[in-house]
């Protein structure tokens, strides 16, 4: 281990952060594009020193690596404790691919406070890997609330209309699961006579009550920011009113923080408890399969029916965590990843034609593949992926979790695979509305096609959606090790 | 001689006036004033009680300091009265009600 | 008895501060007119910061009594007084241009802040009930007069007369406790009070209700349901600076006499206040959060977030262990530097004419002055408690203290709340930052906006992002304090 | 090692050319675009003929070309499984798509989207190539989704119209009905056999017969039902059986190349071929093969009788390709794998060379696709009247066409079948032949004979459409009479699949003699004579008495009315699924989530508390000696608490 290994989660939180800080300091509306070049410049070195992670992981290992360790709050036995395993790498660095995505993607869309804008993003992406690299639950929970204030801010002032509502909406929301998690840290550190490492709360043995406790209480910070039913509302809300690039992340990158601490916090602390409840949790995931692909099915606005879409997919990580299934988890993993550069995808899309029309409604548009072929390409295969098409990585953890699922239980399963008709009826419905059909509005008529930025970062999520659809088993490799272990550590009674 | 209790009682009796008077007064500033005198008493009486009954003169003591600040207080309560009165023209204790909610 | 074994050094600070309040005061009285200004902020400004650092001086020398025992030093001791005097220095320096708009910078206001300090002092460092009282109704005093100072305002007189009123009704129920407790124990020195313990049981019914008594002045000062009703018509009838002084650095003080008296005095007979803590505590955190909602100004609504605010202080007396009251202390210390920050903002905003205390007065200020906004931001945060900011930690501390002993409901009762508190911490950043200034916004559209010295503003950003910064130090923070609490309870 | 790269060369090629017509199409041009996909076809159909004849003499192939996926201890592989079925697929697609690409170059001559439509049919060729390629049942579902998504952007390309894009979704769902079974199958199959692979799960399928899984109501099932019946499912959605029909019609707002190489030649095949592949599986279930031949006959009964009355040549024609897709459906439930692809292939050129015909028409018609605006069209469409007839014939099973042997075999192989349905299945099957040599001559009727019904202007302008469109129906005019009975003697003896299907005793019968023995056997089986029954009653009704169809349309007018709603499958299905799906989500969005999540709990809460700070808001009356009494009630509550806990 040389000093990069030792300290690059460190440089890969406090960089971004930094980078966004002076970007804030230094930026204003007057040399916008200056702070535009910067933070460009910041995230692309950021997604660079970000690939070590990958090139340097031991997949043999379900141990965490890059480990880095320093005494934070003696009192409390707080440590500056971070490392990842096989399912945090690759959310990391989704984090630092899709950012640069982002920055890219509001290079022209965003003239009011652009460095702010900017920086906010800059923030947000080192606070998010934060939450991917903490090992101690006080660290944890910092970069966890932390992170809702950039986003806060982005809905609320670079938002659609209804934007306070939406802003205050998601905040609360989540406060409100989180304050209960933080409860049960607090708890846990107790139990633990004082310390709130991650991984000793792993071992600690707990009594059956207590477990269904501390399960339900983060089961209500995760369950609202996957989001599951019924605690989804905040997320169409903020989605629309988000500005495109908050959408991206808010899709790609928040929702998975918390399917991320079911898998972090909650499976491997409450095993026996994750196992009591996994019914519950099953049938809530299936119900979002369901009930929010018929909700999905009736929206008159792009970015909420995606919205759903997301919830919908959600459903499917979380299904594939709580069958204990190594290949239903494995895909659930793969599919957070995915879904991470789908969901992106599919608002960047909408947002190539709100640029242009400032419309999310669907009616609105129609026939626009006339205008923008190559934008239609786009929406389709995004759309396809979302759909689950094989070959695109949408397919890949809808898929794995369907069969592992089976293995368990067929019905499941059965209700899993109805996402096959629905997520296809929903996105193609909406694909078939917007794209295709006569040129109604002649507002659409003078819409440009996508112009090179645009088409560079649509052309690199795409790659990125296809190389994982037809070659997951090198994503699969990297989380193969820490899944495995996880259920191992799972099956395991703590009572 | 007199026990300990009947002296308890008279403090506590007038702690009660005072308190009563206090919230029970709604017309006028002064009498809260008074109240707020006798509410002092009331401790006061109880610790010469108690003073003279476990033969130590700390409590005493202590009534002399409250004594004194009680004069302070009383001439900080009358200021504030007399500003409270050049800018209502009123020392009406309903109408003191212009901050709420 | 010689002067030595007096122990005077130990109320250096407090003789400091007297002797350059008479000072100023005579300075107002002999020096000519146009000179006075330029002396007596100054000297005012040093004594306070002097003070402060000397007081630090005890803290490494253990605990010890003066004048009788009837003052003690000690570590946390020293830290409180240093909090206070650097704490109302800073007071000061952010008044000095409001309060002089106003016609509020006179000699008169120094020194009631001087004596306010020496008064606070003077309960930091109580070790006997007498100099508690005392110290307690010094500052009650200079705290009525500096409010009815604004002589043409009727909304200060009123909040001059109702905390008068109320402040003596409470230490005329402090008064009675001690009394009663005086009664039933033969003593008014807290360490005999500590020691007297074995002979009292704490079911004992007197006992009880000289402790329920004791307990309601106390929480009178904080500032704790039912016993809050002055706090919001204080906060929001007196000129912004005095509302800035009496909600940072008294809560040193509060807190100070909350451990001599309870942790320290009536240590033993913790089961016997616990409960009635809890109790307030919930409440508080309860009302000040959800009262706070239905507020239009800022400084009423930042008189319940106080209120909810010292629920959560309360949290970490609960257990009645050092553990907790080192969280309370770090809480404390917090809250006083948060509240600082906040009105310091308040304060630079508002203009001779106008005083930016509505909601409505922070509309869009992110458009003119970013940097401020900002501050307010990490301010706002920080009052909801949300990480990365230090008030996140001083809740952390104390709910974590307060589930260690077993209160869990309160603890979730208190989460539950600070959603609800969240609320109206956000809507303070959703004006400034979502929404836009108003046409005749008055804060936004002025150019004297940019007033504000540059040591003001100075003072005011290291003092706000000082809550962010200190986030990696936290630790050592938290130790620290907590060390000062070394030896409490063990004299 | 070679061979391999040969293999891999042949789906490749077809992708290397969809994606440079496709990307560059608009920088290469026109010509250059349908060059490189007809060369990219082209080539792999060449490769295909080399690969079959290697095949044919006896390397069958199977293996892996890279790992996919590792999860758990499974591991998702590509490869290839090059057998005697795969093989003989390979090249009925290459030449059926090879011929549709030439075809193209005229019929799509104007087009704006015409290297789109090369780009898609030669996407379509490689899907459909890794579909019928495979060894395991990941890759097939890769190819089976891929042919569909090919087959959405198809149907949809005309996609300014309302009805193309209407119909593209459709397909494209009820595909993903019957795909939903596909996975769940697949799903079985790993769950039971613990790997997707062919071989091995075949090999351990035997072992398996006794295995059941509980069902609902306590109901035990075979595990091999549960996967036979769920693979079905999706074979249903492809190939269009009742009741996952309802897209097929549609999909004729596809341009009528496509429609002859997807919607019948090829694409639509592939639920046959996967129940053809997966044959060692339904051998073993009775109770699947049951449900595969009351499926299969009933698609070619009811769609055979709703051909009768279409007068949209295309209509027609797409029903003629249910009809005929349950006929293969009949003969795989009745075991007689090797037989329905016989049919499949023999098929799949009559029924291009019949769309492409029908396109020819509509071409010289300057699109129009109404028969009853057709009519003697053979004096100037010479060569598309004679290809047509061809597949007509062929379609209608006279001898010595190729449809006669593949479709007799499969009525014989259905007499021959006792499992239950089988009876109903051999009187479908048997019916359906009048009907469909009805409906095949009444198109060529309407549209070849009778007096001309179009207009002036039109008429005016019928001539035969250029080579590259006749060329490629004379091309499969002669595959369309001659593969039937080239094919027919190792097809029905089985040596023609090999161990690629599995081969059951009681399809030989007396047909093991041959094409020859067929034919002289053909004049005294009841097949031959119900052919020529219907071909001569479509002549009496068409070209003899004109006026009769009118007639019995008015005196039977409930079954007409039924016939024309098709069954009312698709105003069911618009009001149960399609209109109902809207209905429950607006009232799941509108109810649950807008009024009772968000309007009641979550905003009704925050409005609560409003209100309750409101109220709360109201005990601050700012009157001291109500402050003053707050604090002694406190005081009071506090001390007559500790009184009496």
């Amino acid at each position: 281990m040389n000093w990069f290994d030792q300290h690059l989660l460190s440089v890969l939180i406090w960089f971004p952060v930094l980078a966004g800080i002076f970007v804030l300091a230094t930026g204003n509306d007057r040399n916008a594009a200056t702070a535009r070049r910067m933070a460009l410049g910041f995230s692309v070195t950021i997604f660079v020193l970000s690939l070590p992670l990958w090139t340097r992981f031991d997949t043999q290992t379900a141990a965490m690596q890059f480990v880095e360790k320093t005494p934070w709050i003696d009192r409390f036995n707080v440590h500056y404790s971070l490392g990842i395993d096989g399912i945090a790498m690759p959310l990391v660095l989704l984090t630092t691919f899709l950012t640069v995505i982002v920055i890219i993607s509001s290079w022209r869309v965003i003239d009011r406070r652009v460095a702010q804008y900017f920086a906010a993003f800059l923030i947000m992406e080192g606070l998010m890997i934060g939450v991917f690299c903490a090992l101690d639950a006080v660290l944890f929970y910092l970069f966890w609330e932390a992170m809702l204030i950039p986003m806060f801010l982005i809905i609320g002032i670079w938002g659609g209309p209804n934007r306070v509502y939406a802003a205050i909406k998601f905040f609360l929301y989540t406060l409100l699961g989180s304050l209960l998690m933080l409860v049960a840290l607090i708890y846990l550190s107790v139990v633990a006579q004082g310390s709130f490492d991650i991984l000793e709360f792993h071992q600690l043995p707990l009594g059956a009550t207590a477990q269904a406790l501390i399960f339900l209480a983060f089961f209500a910070a995760f369950a609202v920011k996957v989001p599951m039913v019924p605690v989804h509302t905040w997320l169409p809300d903020a989605h629309v009113e988000a500005p495109t690039g908050g959408s991206v992340i808010l899709a790609a990158i928040t929702l998975k923080m918390g399917a991320y601490g079911f898998l972090r916090l909650s499976i491997p602390i409450t095993p026996d408890a994750a196992h009591q409840f996994a019914p519950w949790v099953i049938s809530l995931s299936l119900i979002a399969v369901v009930y929010i692909a018929l909700v999905a099915l009736v929206q008159k606005d792009m970015k909420k029916l995606i919205a759903y879409s997301s919830i919908s997919h959600m459903g499917f990580v979380t299904l594939g965590f709580f069958v204990f299934e190594t290949m239903a988890m494995e895909g659930a993993v793969v599919q957070m990843i995915s879904h991470g550069f789908i969901s992106g995808a599919l608002f960047l899309c909408v947002g190539v034609l709100y640029d242009r029309l400032h419309s999310r409604e669907i009616a609105t548009y129609g026939g626009v593949a006339k205008v923008m072929p190559v934008f239609t390409f786009f929406l389709v295969f995004f759309a396809m992926s979302n759909a689950g098409l094989p070959g695109t990585s949408g397919f890949v953890g809808e898929f794995l979790v369907i069969l592992g699922t089976f293995s368990v239980n067929g019905w499941y399963a059965a209700a899993a695979a109805l996402t096959l008709v629905f997520g296809a009826a929903y996105t193609l419905w909406m694909v078939k509305r917007v794209v295709f059909g006569a040129l109604t509005n002649s507002a659409v008529e003078d819409m440009n096609d996508v112009d090179s930025r645009e088409f560079l970062i649509l052309t690199l999520v795409a790659i990125a959606v296809l190389a994982l659809g037809l070659w997951p088993a090198p994503l699969l490799e990297v989380v193969h090790a820490s899944v495995d272990n996880l259920l191992i550590h799972a099956a395991v009674s703590k009572l | 001689m007199i026990p300990l209790s009947h002296y308890l009682v008279v403090g506590a009796l007038l702690f009660a006036i005072s308190v009563v008077g206090i919230f029970i007064n709604r017309k006028n500033l002064v009498i809260i004033l008074m109240a707020i005198e006798l509410l002092l008493l009331a401790a006061n009486m109880n610790f010469v009680a108690f003073s003279y009954y476990l033969g130590d003169l700390s409590g005493q003591v202590f009534v002399f300091f409250i004594l004194t600040v009680a004069a302070a207080e009383a001439a900080v309560g009358l200021a504030i009265l007399i500003v409270l009165f050049r800018t209502r023209r009123s020392i009406n204790v309903q109408d003191l009600d212009r901050l709420q909610g | 008895m010689t002067l030595a074994s007096l122990n005077l050094w130990v109320i250096a600070p407090e003789i400091l501060l007297s002797t350059v309040a008479c000072l100023v005061l005579l300075i107002d009285l002999f020096m000519p007119a146009d000179q006075r200004p330029g002396v007596g902020y100054p000297l005012t400004l040093v004594a306070l910061l002097g003070a402060g650092m000397a007081s630090l001086m005890g803290l490494d020398n253990g605990s010890i009594t003066a004048l009788n025992e009837l003052v003690i030093s000690d570590g946390v001791g020293s830290v409180l007084k240093a909090g206070t005097g650097i704490g109302a220095a800073g007071v000061l320096v952010y008044s000095q241009e409001y309060a002089r708009a106003r016609g509020l910078w006179r000699a008169e206001y120094l020194v009631l802040i001087l004596f306010a300090v020496v008064g606070m002092m003077t309960m930091i460092g109580a070790n006997h009930l007498l100099t508690l009282y005392i110290g307690l109704e010094l500052l009650a005093l200079c705290l009525y007069s500096m409010i009815g100072m604004q002589k043409d305002s009727v909304r200060a007189a009123e909040a001059a007369m109702k905390y008068f009123v109320l402040g003596a009704l409470a230490s005329g129920i402090l008064l009675y406790g001690m009394s009663l407790l005086y009664g039933l124990t033969g003593s008014l020195s807290l360490a005999e009070l500590a020691s007297s313990s074995g002979a009292l049981a704490p079911t004992n019914l007197p006992l009880l209700t000289a402790v329920v008594l004791i307990v309601a002045g106390l929480l009178f000062k904080l500032g704790v349901v039912p016993f809050h009703m002055w706090v919001p018509d204080v906060y929001d009838g007196s000129a912004t600076s005095t509302t800035l002084f009496l909600s940072s650095v008294p809560k040193l003080a509060a807190f100070a006499i909350m451990l001599r008296l309870l942790a320290y005095g009536l240590g033993d007979w913790v089961t016997a206040w616990q409960d009635m803590l809890a109790i307030a505590a919930v409440l508080s955190i309860s009302v000040g959060n959800v009262v706070a909602i239905a507020q239009t100004s800022i400084k009423r609504m930042l008189g319940y977030s106080t209120i909810s605010h010292m629920g959560f202080l309360l949290l970490g007396f609960l257990g009645g262990n050092i553990h907790g009251y080192s969280a309370s202390l770090s809480y404390v210390v917090i809250y006083t530097v948060i509240t600082l920050g906040a009105f310091g903002i308040i304060l630079l905003l508002s203009r001779p004419q106008f005083e930016s205390d509505a909601l409505n007065d922070l509309k869009g200020l992110n458009h003119r002055r970013p940097g401020l906004a900002f501050l307010m931001l990490i301010v706002m945060f920080s009052l909801a408690g949300v990480p990365p900011t230090a008030g996140f930690f001083a809740k952390l501390l104390v709910l974590q203290a307060a589930f260690e002993n077993g209160f869990v409901w309160t603890v979730i009762v208190a989460v539950v709340m600070a959603v609800v508190g969240a609320f109206y911490y956000l809507r303070v950043v959703k004006l400034m930052y979502f929404d836009l200034p108003d046409e005749d916004g008055q804060v936004v559209s002025s150019p004297e906006l940019q007033r504000g010295s540059h040591a003001v503003r100075w003072v005011l950003t290291v003092n706000v992002l000082s809550l962010v910064l200190i986030v990696p130090w936290i630790g050592n923070l938290v130790d620290w304090l907590t060390r000062t609490l070394e030896g409490f309870g063990r004299l | 090692m070679t061979k391999e790269l040969l293999y891999l060369a042949i789906p490749l090629s077809c992708l290397f050319a969809a994606l440079i017509a496709g990307f560059f199409g608009a920088k290469i041009g026109r010509s250059a675009a349908h060059r490189v996909a007809i060369a990219g076809v082209g080539l792999s159909f060449l490769l295909s003929l080399v690969v079959a004849v290697d095949v044919f003499s006896g390397n069958v192939f199977n293996g892996t070309i890279y790992t996919w996926a590792t999860s758990g201890s499974i591991r998702f592989e590509i490869g290839f499984l090059l057998d005697q079925l795969s093989v003989v697929m390979m090249v009925v697609v290459t030449f059926v798509s090879l011929m549709v690409h030439i075809y193209t170059i005229g019929y799509m001559a104007d087009d704006p989207g015409y290297t789109r439509f090369f780009s898609y049919i030669a996407l379509f060729t490689f899907a459909m190539l890794i579909l019928v390629m495979s060894n395991n049942f990941l890759q097939l579902f890769f190819g089976w989704e891929g042919v569909g998504l090919v087959s959405y952007l198809l149907i949809g390309f005309w996609y300014e119209r309302e009805s193309a894009v209407r119909a593209n979704l459709k397909a494209f769902l009820v595909n993903r009905v019957g795909d939903f079974g596909l996975v769940l199958g697949i799903g079985a199959v790993l769950a039971l056999f613990g790997s997707l692979d062919y071989a091995t799960v075949f090999s351990a399928a035997p072992g398996k017969v006794n295995e059941v899984i509980m069902g609902p109501l306590g109901y035990e099932w075979h595990w091999l039902t549960l996967i036979c019946l769920l693979l079905f499912v999706g074979a249903m959605g492809k190939s269009a059986q009742v009741p996952l029909h309802v897209w097929l019609p549609d999909s004729m707002e596809g341009p009528t190349p496509i429609s002859a190489l997807i919607h019948a030649a090829t694409m639509v095949t592939a639920g046959i071929f996967l129940v053809a592949r997966m044959s060692p599986l339904f051998e073993l279930s009775v109770t699947a093969l049951s449900v595969v031949l009351v499926i299969g006959a009933l698609t070619a009964l009811l769609m055979a009788l709703v051909a009768l009355i279409q007068n949209d040549i295309k209509r027609v024609v797409a029903y003629s390709t249910l009809s005929q897709l349950g006929y293969m459906t009949v003969a795989l439930g009745a075991s007689a794998y090797s037989v329905a692809i016989f049919h499949l292939a023999t098929h799949a050129f009559f029924k291009a060379l019949l769309f492409l015909a029908a396109g020819s028409v509509i071409i010289a018609m300057h699109h129009e696709q109404d028969m009853r605006k057709m009519g003697g069209l053979r004096k100037a469409l010479p060569i598309t009247y004679l290809t047509c007839l061809i597949g007509s014939l062929a379609l209608a099973g006279v001898p010595p066409f190729s449809g006669f042997f593949s479709k007799d075999a499969i009525i014989e192989a259905v007499h021959r079948a006792s499992i239950p349905g089988a009876g109903f299945a051999y009187f479908a099957v048997l019916l359906g032949v009048i009907i469909t040599a009805f409906y095949s001559f009444r198109l060529v009727f309407m549209t070849f004979h009778g007096k001309p019904r179009m207009d002036q202007e039109v008429r005016s302008h019928l001539r035969e459409p250029p080579w590259v469109v006749t060329v490629p129906l004379i091309l499969l005019a002669i595959p369309s009479v001659i593969a039937g009975g080239a094919l027919v003697a190792p097809a029905l003896t089985g040596t023609l699949f090999g161990a690629a299907v599995a081969f059951v005793d009681h399809e030989q019968g007396d047909m093991s003699t041959g094409a020859f023995g067929m034919l002289a056997h053909a004049p005294f089986a009841l097949p031959f004579w119900l052919s020529l029954a219907g071909i001569g009653g479509a002549w009496v009704f068409y070209v003899a008495r004109p006026k009769w169809p009118g007639q019995f349309a008015k005196r039977f007018k409930t079954v007409y009315w039924i016939l024309d709603s098709k069954y009312g499958f698709d105003s069911l299905y618009q009001r149960i699924f399609t209109d109902g799906s809207v209905a429950v989500g607006h009232a799941f969005w509108e109810w649950g989530d807008r009024r009772l999540i968000d309007g009641i709990l979550v905003n009704g809460t925050a409005a609560t508390v409003g209100r309750l700070a409101t109220w709360l808001r109201q005990i601050q009356s700012g009157l001291v000696y109500h402050y003053a009494f707050a604090m002694i009630i406190g005081l009071v509550l506090f001390i007559s608490w500790f009184l009496f806990r």
